[in-house]
């Protein structure tokens, strides 16, 4: 958890749940439990969906959403706090069986499972779902484990283009209630795999590919009315979902009324007053309405700051002069003003926690330890900095560029800040803002571009994909996801040592040991200074006064959105 | 200066004659606009009259206050821009002061007035015929249809070729000269007792001028309406008016019956318009004797009489050129003029000086 | 997204005579055009308010620009977030009036703190500048192309006619915003922020000429139809000569005017791009800039009071100033 | 007011033909329809032959829209003619480039109707006056600015108003301006296009006396361009009337105007009205109807034929010549009023017949 | 008359193949020119996991190895004859108008310009007639009382009101009338007129009067100036004389003649309204053709920019044409040409 001191949430722990307002309230615990159902849930979002295609989608929120209509082998327990970290069998019966060391994995459907038009769900479903989500060309968006571990035949292209490729070598389905993933290598968590939307089955016949997100057909107890994409959608219920093969999903609402692009100024507004009821971005208020929550108790007990596996941090690139020293880099590490990190991003309570390691808490594994720690009020080590810059043949600093993402007010109030502090010891900065969309792909992780143009620091990101080592460090340390042509989230990591850690602790079958190496290879970054972390990030989250069975899943970061329902 | 006095009968003098009221009667009227430089006294106390049936002819320069004192009598001066004083009587009710809604419904219906340039007095949006039946219902309440005949009527009247289909036609689509019979139209529908024509021809062709001239002519002789006619153009009041005054910088400086202006006018400009025109009438002239310099600026008028810096006689009478405003003055059979010059020497120049040149 | 304001008619075609009928005759004595029209502006209080109120933003920015640059004394993206509330998580200024005291007159920016009135301050000359330079810009293209479809005519006319048809059909803020992503940030050895004023100056003027090239245009259509255009031509005047002397100085009235209109315009423009964030890159203050920032913190309107504020009275300042030299300039406007 | 000598025209060296027009013709084109081609044409000028004498005055008349501008446009070259040639002093200008052109400006220059719009108003007197010497680059004796004050003298103004700005200027003073701008080249031929129609009488009598003294000292021969028939009788030698770009007639000046052979002149002459009360009644009046109908579509044979009250068929079908019906008359009629009587009887005497 | 509206629209045609292709070259010649290879185009298309040769097949996909021209002119294509795309399961045609499909989320770009007009088209509708009627009314006494107290605060005002950034007034009036206040509805929420007409003013309300603000000021000034020159011409003069009412004068010549060119610039400012309304959009978070131009932009999808500036542009082409017929139906003199 975080370190933060919670001064409104006296109610910590305890497994049942509580009907008083107070701040955190619903952290740990079911806040408002009710079984009752009816009413439909107002949803709106400051955005948009990637896509609502299970196959393709990547947003957290989305993951945590999708619950509703589709149903993957396996899911994240919905149970507040710690308990939503557990995986438990969906789809299937039962969590998946390894066999031949881990690299074969099984798993047994439930039977009676149906889709939304009445047809039953077989293993060929969820098989033609996984093959299909590997077609990057067709879902560029979604996640790309499957085709990485899985043992599919050279130059497979997805069953749209490959189309009578036998693909038995990599998922065999012996019988419509039986799947077998074979993998290239052994994989411990295979099970976090499982529990990918992308395992949520797809029938082939009603498989439109790219359009599929127009309408996805439901396993889960909800299914799309009307659906405008970018614009909004309707989940009612799904008549032909029974709740005798569902043991996690209550079901509660009769439906759902989503909105997309709404004002998150708006959203917030409207939050607070009841008209609406969830912000599905899960990511907390909008400044402007952080003081009117903070500031008034009554509304801060209607809210909960929970934390997200979500590191915010900037990349020192190593590749760009004179970040190729090390002492320069370190320099970095101590001038920083690790307070002003912490309220670009909203401070304590909408920010997050001050971060000087890069793995979240919460993930097991994650220690804590400092290595450039910065001071007593934590706004950085002059003193250490300009030691380290004369060690780093720079004793009066010097000039380089950071980056960051236009549109992201948060990043760009950490450049000025980091511009503020390291100008103390002489380290100029000049600010580069790109935009988000080209980002990774043009600027900031085009590696020669950084190069070219200087880029020694880059506002970044990384939230895990699920809470694990390997979910939240495997994109962010290895140098081998580097892409000369550019698109990769990590930039800055390219230590030799660490792609090494990284393949035994993926091979590593013994969970404890893996977890331990998680923390290894995280101080062996720190070590090298290739990343400044900032925050580890939380959220401030107002929970709507209607809502009940309201709880944070530890897991999403946010509300559990398939437990809620409307008083 | 009786020898005048058997010139034409319908000479009317400037004050009330003996046989009742004049139709239309100006007393002392002054227009002076304030402005950032100072005031324009664009008129200042002139007087006239005109009766029913009779045709007044005001010539004068550029800027000697002839616009103005049209816009005064039709009230159409901007609210607030012009400071109006004296009487203007029309049919006996004074319109300066009268309450500008009652002036109104005098406009159109009792006195009316015909522009300059027909084009632009025409509103370009609308069809002429529309424009006659405005006219004509503001003051009648009649149906279109019935305002519609009337002003087919018009049109046929001021000699507007197939009325009926012309009636609707834009003004741009008429030529100049059928525009201003059209605007002539426009004034008579309502039958008006007075009629202003500013400078009703210097837009148009000779022929055209004249074709013009005929038709107001033989429409005031139907109606029998009195008749104001402004211009530049000695020889445009020469063929209508029955009376003429003539004047420079705001002030009437000479006023009588139209043959006696011509015969023997009796002030220094009158002279310098008619020597400055060569006439077809006459023979040519070597050299034309123009009037020398240039109208004065109506906020610094000269002292003693307006026109003394460019009158040839101005010291003629010592100094009281320079000095003292010269009255305006009957100096016999309703001739009025205002100069210092003595009778005699007005008559000797005339006769000695400036008839044989012209 | 909206019309530049039209001009209407210039001193040229304004009958000088009349404006000065009646005026004493000393008076008028050896006065030009441009004498008249600075003696009628200066009876325009209003727009000699305007008019100071430029002169005195034109120092400011000067003043900011010195100061800032030269001497270091302002220092608008200093932090002091020892005045902003971490302890309740509001990062709202500390005190009243979004944290107005001694040291910070107009308050502070949430978050970091920044001192506003500095950044007012230091954002002063990039507004004007961008500002001034975007029109000079327009106005050079915007001449040079009204005067030549104008005076020529024919397929020139009809080429560059179309061509202003293109221009206006542009959506303008999508372009900008398209070209300010696109293009590098640093060029010709200059500082990533000069060439972003840079750039800003170009996007801006570049495709703000047809308004003022319409207007050239139009009054070069009329004036090629003046008598003293034949008559510098029956004199054997040549093209050019006849476009710069005869025709130019008749045009400096109606381009002057609409320049000064332009420029806040442009202002305005320079404001909403960097409300779009494809402004002048952090930290830099600008007008527009800190209104886009203040938009995310609307429950704390001094933040964008004053920036606001800023905008608004240069620009009327502009406005009004604009304003009274068209009635100057032209007569007919009394 | 300059008053120069009091030279009769008599006085005046008439001379061989120094600008002569030969079927000068002028179209504007009208383009029309999706690719603009050209449906028609405004035949503004139509036909023109006519001759300039040195020293003379050469007045056309006409009314509005008849071509008179558009003729004093060609004869200054200002407009390409269409059609025909035009000579000054022996030599074909008609197609000349606008650079061949310019050293041929100085023989003959144009005055403008506008008083106000021909002289720009933001240059000072002097700029205006000088531009001609820095243009034709001619050098002066004792420099541009003594020139232009010479200049200024000339024409009646003084020279202290060297930087004065047009606008400082009343009508009169402007047109003075403009004739001395003129009369920098020293010309040879002048044309003015309408110089007094828009100054008032008293003024107008000022330039119309300055024009002629200018003419007497320096030798000059005016093409003037006039509607008002007073004033052209007064300065003319010869007068040409135009209709529908075509000369009626053309004459010279007491011939016309004591024996107008077209009807259309007739209808001209009898349409002025006379300063005098007198007549009123006893002129014998002429009024045409209608109006001058438009050089799109100009009617055929006689264009005068709508509004001829002796029109007859022949006049609607065949065009009449231009043909020499008395000593120095030109009239292009079927049926000319070759009659003796004076449609204008001059008071008192014959003596003018002369 | 015909062949001036045909030459007028072939014009117009060609305008807009101008300005898409101008568009065009800025999105793909401009980062060629800069050194971006096809793959890196490409790059921006295909997540967060792509390989090299995913990357290489978008590129292809998208048609990036063709030379611009040729890529040009396959999108100029499908907006005539329309265009076969292929995504995974199948080939989908896209009917004639085609802009072609998202890049990033494979919708087809016209049914969603479509889709989205209805926002702007009330937001700029709306306004317009708010503006041109207090515009136009102001305007019009200012003219008649110059001078006055009225006439000067009312011009005051308007400078005031054209002195005002919109996004600035927009978010002042959001967080004034609709956060704290409660009076207007929060920004974002359009309901479609025929759903509920009540619903949709009401959402509508806050954004039409902001623009309304800073257009009526505009309109009001434009007005007064306006109708000072119409009430000096002769014509003016003319009505008084025949007795016409002061207001008769005012409303029947003054006006009439007033509002001509006022007409003009209304097309203008509503054509382009209607094809950038990005400011007014995103200070109300109003899901318009605006804001989708600003999505197409944020995330280089230039289907949709291209969508949005040939639609913005056929507005404006489509405004000025309406203007200039229009023209000819008020003005008679126009009609003869
Ligand atoms: N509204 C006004 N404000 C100031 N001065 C005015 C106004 N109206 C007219 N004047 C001045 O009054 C004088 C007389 O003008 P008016 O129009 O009566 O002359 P006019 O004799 O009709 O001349 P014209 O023959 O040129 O029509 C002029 O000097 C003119 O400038
Ligand atoms: N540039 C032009 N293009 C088309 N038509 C023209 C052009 N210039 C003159 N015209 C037409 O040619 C005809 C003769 O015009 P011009 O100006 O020569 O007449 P004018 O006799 O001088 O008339 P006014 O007495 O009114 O000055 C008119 O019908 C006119 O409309
Ligand atoms: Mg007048
Ligand atoms: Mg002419």
């Amino acid at each position: 958890g975080g370190g933060t001191s919670s001064s409104g949430g006296g109610t910590t722990g305890g497994s049942g749940g509580t009907n008083t307002p107070a701040f955190n309230a619903a952290l740990t615990n079911i806040f408002n439990p009710s079984d009752k159902k009816g009413g439909i849930v107002k949803i709106a979002n400051g955005g948009t969906w990637d896509s609502l295609d299970p196959g393709e989608t990547y947003y957290g929120y989305s993951w945590n959403f999708l619950r509703l209509y589709g149903r993957s082998l396996v899911m994240f327990k919905p149970a507040p706090g710690g308990g939503s970290n557990e995986l438990v069998p969906d789809l299937a019966e039962k969590l998946g069986e390894p066999s031949d060391g881990g690299k074969t994995w099984t798993y047994k459907l439930r039977k009676g499972v149906k889709y939304e038009d009445g047809t039953a769900v077989t293993s060929k479903d969820v098989k033609h779902a996984v093959l299909r989500s590997t077609d990057k060309e067709t879902f560029p968006n979604g996640p790309a484990y499957f085709e990485g571990y899985l043992n599919l035949p050279d130059g497979y292209k997805g069953p749209y283009k490959s189309k009578d490729v036998n693909t038995d070598s990599a998922i065999e389905t012996p019988d419509d209630s039986t799947i077998v993933f074979h993998l290239k290598a052994p994989f411990g968590g295979f099970d976090y795999f499982a529990q990918l939307p992308q395992t949520v089955p797809v029938p082939e016949a009603k498989d439109t590919g790219a359009k599929y997100r127009e309408h996805v057909i439901a396993t889960g107890p909800y299914k799309f009315d009307k659906n405008e994409i970018d614009k909004g959608f309707n989940l009612v219920r799904n008549d032909q979902w029974d709740q005798a093969t569902d043991p996690n999903r209550k079901a509660l609402p009769d439906g759902y009324q989503v909105s997309m692009n709404v004002n998150a100024d708006d959203i917030d507004n409207r939050l607070i007053s009841g008209d609406l009821d969830i912000d599905i971005a899960g990511t907390g208020v909008q400044p402007a309405s952080l003081s009117r929550v903070l500031g008034d108790p009554a509304l801060k007990a209607n809210a909960d700051n929970p934390t997200i596996a979500r590191l915010w941090y900037t990349s020192i690139n190593p590749t760009v002069a004179p970040f190729d020293n090390k002492a320069c880099r370190e320099a970095v590490e101590f001038a920083a003003d690790r307070t002003g990190y912490q309220t670009a991003y909203g401070g304590a309570f909408s920010g997050g926690d001050i971060a000087t390691t890069l793995l979240p808490p919460q993930i097991p594994g994650a220690q804590k330890f400092d290595l450039y720690p910065a001071g007593a009020d934590n706004k950085g080590d002059v003193e250490k900095a300009k030691a380290k810059l004369q060690e780093c043949g720079k004793p009066d600093g010097f000039e380089t560029n950071i980056s960051y993402r236009a549109e992201r007010p948060k990043e760009k109030a950490t450049a000025e800040s980091l511009q503020q502090s390291l100008g103390r010891v002489g380290i100029k900065l000049t600010l580069k803002a790109f935009p988000q969309g080209d980002y990774f792909s043009q600027f900031a992780g085009n590696p020669p571009y950084v190069k070219s143009n200087n880029l020694g620091l880059i506002v970044n990101g990384w939230g895990a994909d699920w809470n694990d080592g390997f979910g939240f460090l495997s994109q962010i340390v290895d140098s081998r996801v580097i892409r000369e042509t550019g698109g990769s989230s990590n930039t800055s990591v390219r230590i030799p040592d660490v792609d090494k850690l990284l393949d035994e602790a993926i091979g590593e079958t013994d969970k404890a040991k893996r977890e331990a190496q998680w923390g290894a290879i995280d101080k062996r970054v720190m070590e090298e200074a290739v990343i400044l972390p900032g925050v580890h990030a939380k959220s401030l989250l107002v929970r709507s006064k209607k809502l009940t069975n309201v709880f944070i899943s530890e897991a999403y970061g946010m509300y559990d959105y398939l437990s809620i329902g409307v008083a | 200066m009786t020898q005048h006095e058997d010139s034409l009968g319908g000479a009317t003098p400037p004050r009330p004659a003996s046989s009742g009221a004049p139709f239309l009667q100006v007393r002392e009227l002054r227009v002076h606009f304030p402005t950032d430089d100072g005031v324009v006294k664009s008129v200042d106390d002139l007087s006239f009259s005109v009766d029913r049936g009779k045709t007044l002819g005001i010539v004068g320069e550029s800027g000697s206050g002839k616009s103005v004192t049209s816009l005064s009598i039709m009230g159409l001066h901007k609210a607030g821009t012009a400071r109006i004083s004296g009487e203007i009587l029309l049919d006996g009710q004074n319109l300066v002061g009268m309450a500008p809604d009652r002036v109104r419904q005098l406009r159109g219906k009792r006195m009316a007035m015909i522009f300059q340039d027909p084009l632009s007095a025409m509103h370009p949006f609308y069809t002429v015929g529309s424009q006659i039946v405005e006219a004509y219902r503001i003051h009648n309440k009649v149906t279109k249809a019935v305002a519609r005949k009337h002003a087919v009527d018009l049109l046929d009247r001021v000699g507007i070729p197939n009325p009926k289909s012309r009636v609707d036609d834009y003004p741009h689509q008429f030529s100049g000269g059928m525009r201003q019979r059209a605007m002539i139209a426009m004034a008579l529908s309502c039958d008006p007792e007075l009629l202003i024509a500013d400078e009703p021809t210097t837009a148009l062709d000779v022929t055209v001028q004249a074709q013009i001239l005929d038709l107001i002519r033989d429409l005031q002789a139907e109606f029998n309406s009195a008749v104001i006619i402004i211009t530049h153009d000695l020889g445009v009041v020469a063929e209508l008016a029955d009376d003429i005054m003539v004047m420079y910088a705001g002030r009437a400086v000479e006023y009588s019956s139209a043959p006696d202006i011509f015969n023997s006018p009796q002030h220094p400009y009158t002279w310098g318009l008619l020597g400055s025109m060569p006439r077809l009438d006459r023979e040519r002239t070597e050299r034309l004797q123009p009037i020398k310099g240039t109208p004065p600026s109506l906020i610094n008028v000269p002292e003693g009489c307006p026109f003394n810096p460019r009158c040839a006689y101005a010291g003629t009478n010592g100094d009281l050129s320079f000095t003292l405003r010269p009255e305006f003055r009957d100096v016999g059979g309703g001739h009025h003029i205002a100069c210092h010059l003595g009778a005699e020497d007005r008559l000797r120049i005339w006769e000695t000086e400036i008839r044989p040149k012209l | 997204m909206t019309a530049p304001p039209e001009v209407t008619g210039s001193a040229a075609d304004a009958d000088p005579e009349a404006a000065l009928q009646g005026m004493p005759k000393k008076a008028i004595q050896g006065r030009s055009l441009g004498q008249i029209a600075w003696l009628r502006l200066k009876r325009d209080k209003v727009a000699i308010a305007g008019a100071i109120v430029i002169a005195l933003l034109i120092l400011v920015a000067i003043a900011a620009l010195l100061l800032d640059r030269v001497f270091d004394v302002v220092h608008p993206n200093e932090f002091h977030q020892d005045l902003i509330d971490t302890q309740n998580g509001t990062l709202a200024p500390l005190g009243t009036f979004g944290g107005m005291s001694g040291a910070h007159p107009l308050g502070i920016e949430p978050v970091n703190g920044r001192d506003i009135l500095a950044r007012i301050f230091a954002g002063s000359w990039i507004s004007l500048l961008i500002a001034t330079l975007a029109t000079v810009l327009s106005v050079i293209i915007g001449t040079t192309m009204g005067i030549i479809a104008g005076f020529f005519g024919g397929w020139v006319d009809t080429l560059i006619s179309r061509l202003m048809d293109v221009f206006l059909a542009f959506p303008l803020l999508v372009f900008a915003m398209a070209l300010v992503g696109v293009l590098p940030d640093t060029a010709f050895g200059l500082s990533p922020e000069m060439v972003r004023i840079g750039l800003l100056i170009f996007i801006i003027g570049f495709f703000n000429w047809p308004y003022i090239g319409r207007i050239v245009r139009g009054q070069t259509l009329s004036l090629r139809e003046r008598e003293f255009v034949d008559a510098a031509r029956s004199l054997g005047a040549r093209g050019p000569y006849i476009l710069f002397r005869e025709l130019l100085p008749n045009l400096v009235a109606p381009i002057l005017v609409y320049a000064t209109l332009l420029i806040p315009t442009n202002i305005l423009f320079e404001s909403a791009l960097s409300f779009l964030g494809v402004g002048i890159n952090a930290p830099t203050a600008t007008w527009g800039g800190m209104l886009s920032d203040a938009s995310r913190f609307y429950t704390m309107p001094h933040f964008m009071l004053w920036p606001g504020l800023a905008i608004f009275v240069t620009v009327l300042a502009f406005n009004l100033f604009g304003d009274g030299l068209r009635d100057a300039l032209d007569p007919r406007a009394r | 007011m300059s008053t120069k000598t009091e030279t009769g025209a008599a006085n005046r060296r008439l001379g061989e033909d120094l600008l002569v027009a030969t079927d000068l013709q002028k179209h504007f084109p009208i383009r029309r329809g999706l690719l603009q081609r050209q449906v028609g044409a405004v035949q503004a000028v139509d036909g023109l032959t006519f001759t300039v004498k040195r020293g003379e005055t050469l007045s056309l008349v006409g009314e509005s829209g008849c071509g008179k501008t558009t003729t004093g446009r060609l004869l200054t070259r200002l407009i390409e003619p269409t059609g025909g040639t035009i000579t000054l002093d022996g030599r074909d200008i008609t197609h000349l480039s606008s650079g061949a052109m310019r050293p041929l400006r100085r023989d003959i220059q144009m005055i403008f109707q506008d008083p106000y719009g021909s002289l720009n108003p933001r240059h000072t007197v002097g700029a205006i006056i000088g531009a001609p010497f820095r243009l034709q680059k001619v050098k002066t004796e004792h420099g541009v600015k003594r020139a232009v004050q010479d200049l200024l003298e000339l024409v009646g103004l003084s020279p202290e108003h060297y930087n004065r700005y047009p606008h400082e200027f009343s009508g009169g003073q402007r047109q003075r301006i403009g004739i001395a701008r003129t009369l920098a080249l020293r010309p040879k031929v002048i044309v003015a296009d309408e110089p007094v129609s828009a100054l008032d009488v008293s003024i107008q009598a000022q330039v119309v006396n300055l024009m002629e003294d200018l003419q007497n000292e320096f030798d000059l021969t005016y093409v003037m361009i006039a509607h008002d028939l007073s004033v052209v009788r007064h300065v003319s030698d010869r007068v040409a009337v135009m209709y529908l770009g075509k000369i009626m007639e053309i004459a010279d000046r007491t011939s016309l105007y004591e024996r107008p052979m077209h009807p259309y002149t007739v209808a001209l002459l009898s349409a002025v009205p006379i300063p005098d009360t007198s007549r009123r009644d006893n002129r014998e009046r002429i009024r045409l109807t209608g109006d001058v109908p438009s050089p799109i579509n100009p009617p055929s044979g006689c264009r005068f034929h709508t509004r001829c009250w002796k029109a007859q068929d022949l006049c609607k079908t065949t065009e009449p010549p231009l043909v020499e019906l008395s000593a120095g008359h030109q009239a292009a009629c079927h049926f000319p009023e070759n009659t003796t009587k004076l449609t204008i009887d001059p008071t008192g005497a014959a003596g003018s017949a002369a | 008359m015909i062949t001036y509206i045909i030459r007028r629209l072939f014009a117009a045609i060609v305008l807009l193949f101008v300005v898409s292709a101008v568009t065009f070259s800025i999105f793909f010649l401009m980062p060629k020119l800069l050194g971006a290879s096809p793959e890196t185009l490409a790059t921006r298309y295909v997540g967060r996991a792509a390989t090299a040769d995913t990357v290489r097949e978008t590129a292809e996909r998208l048609g990036f190895y063709d030379p611009i021209y040729v890529q040009y002119l396959d999108w100029a294509k499908g907006i005539f004859v329309g265009a076969d795309y292929s995504y995974g399961s199948g080939v989908e045609h896209c009917p004639a108008p085609c802009l072609g499909y998202s890049f990033r989320n494979n919708q087809p770009v016209f049914p969603d310009l479509i889709d989205r007009l209805p926002v702007t088209l009330s937001l700029a509708v709306g306004a317009a007639v708010l503006w041109l009627l207090g515009g136009v009314a102001v305007g019009t006494l200012s003219a008649l009382r110059k001078g006055t107290i009225f006439d000067r605060a009312a011009m005051g005002i308007s400078l005031a009101g054209v002195s005002l950034p919109i996004f600035f007034t927009g978010l002042l009036s959001l967080s004034i009338f609709s956060y704290n206040l409660g009076w207007t509805a929060v920004g974002g929420s359009y309901v479609p007129f025929l759903e509920n007409p009540g619903e949709w003013a009401y959402n509508l309300l806050l954004p039409w009067i902001t623009l309304a603000l800073l257009f009526s000021a505009q309109y009001a000034r434009l007005t007064r100036a306006g109708m000072l020159e119409t009430m000096n011409e002769d014509f003016i003069r003319t009505a008084r004389a025949k007795g016409l009412t002061e207001r008769k004068v005012v409303v029947r010549h003054g006006l009439r003649g007033a509002l001509t060119p006022i007409l003009t610039i209304f097309g203008l400012d509503v054509g382009l309204l209607l094809g950038g309304a990005i400011l007014t959009e995103s200070a109300f978070s109003l899901q318009g053709l605006g804001k989708y131009a600003i999505d197409g932009i944020t995330n280089y999808d230039l289907p949709k920019v291209m969508g949005v500036t040939i639609l913005a542009a056929f507005f404006v082409v489509v405004a000025n044409l309406v203007v200039d017929l229009l023209y000819a139906v008020v003005d008679p003199r126009v009609r003869a040409k």
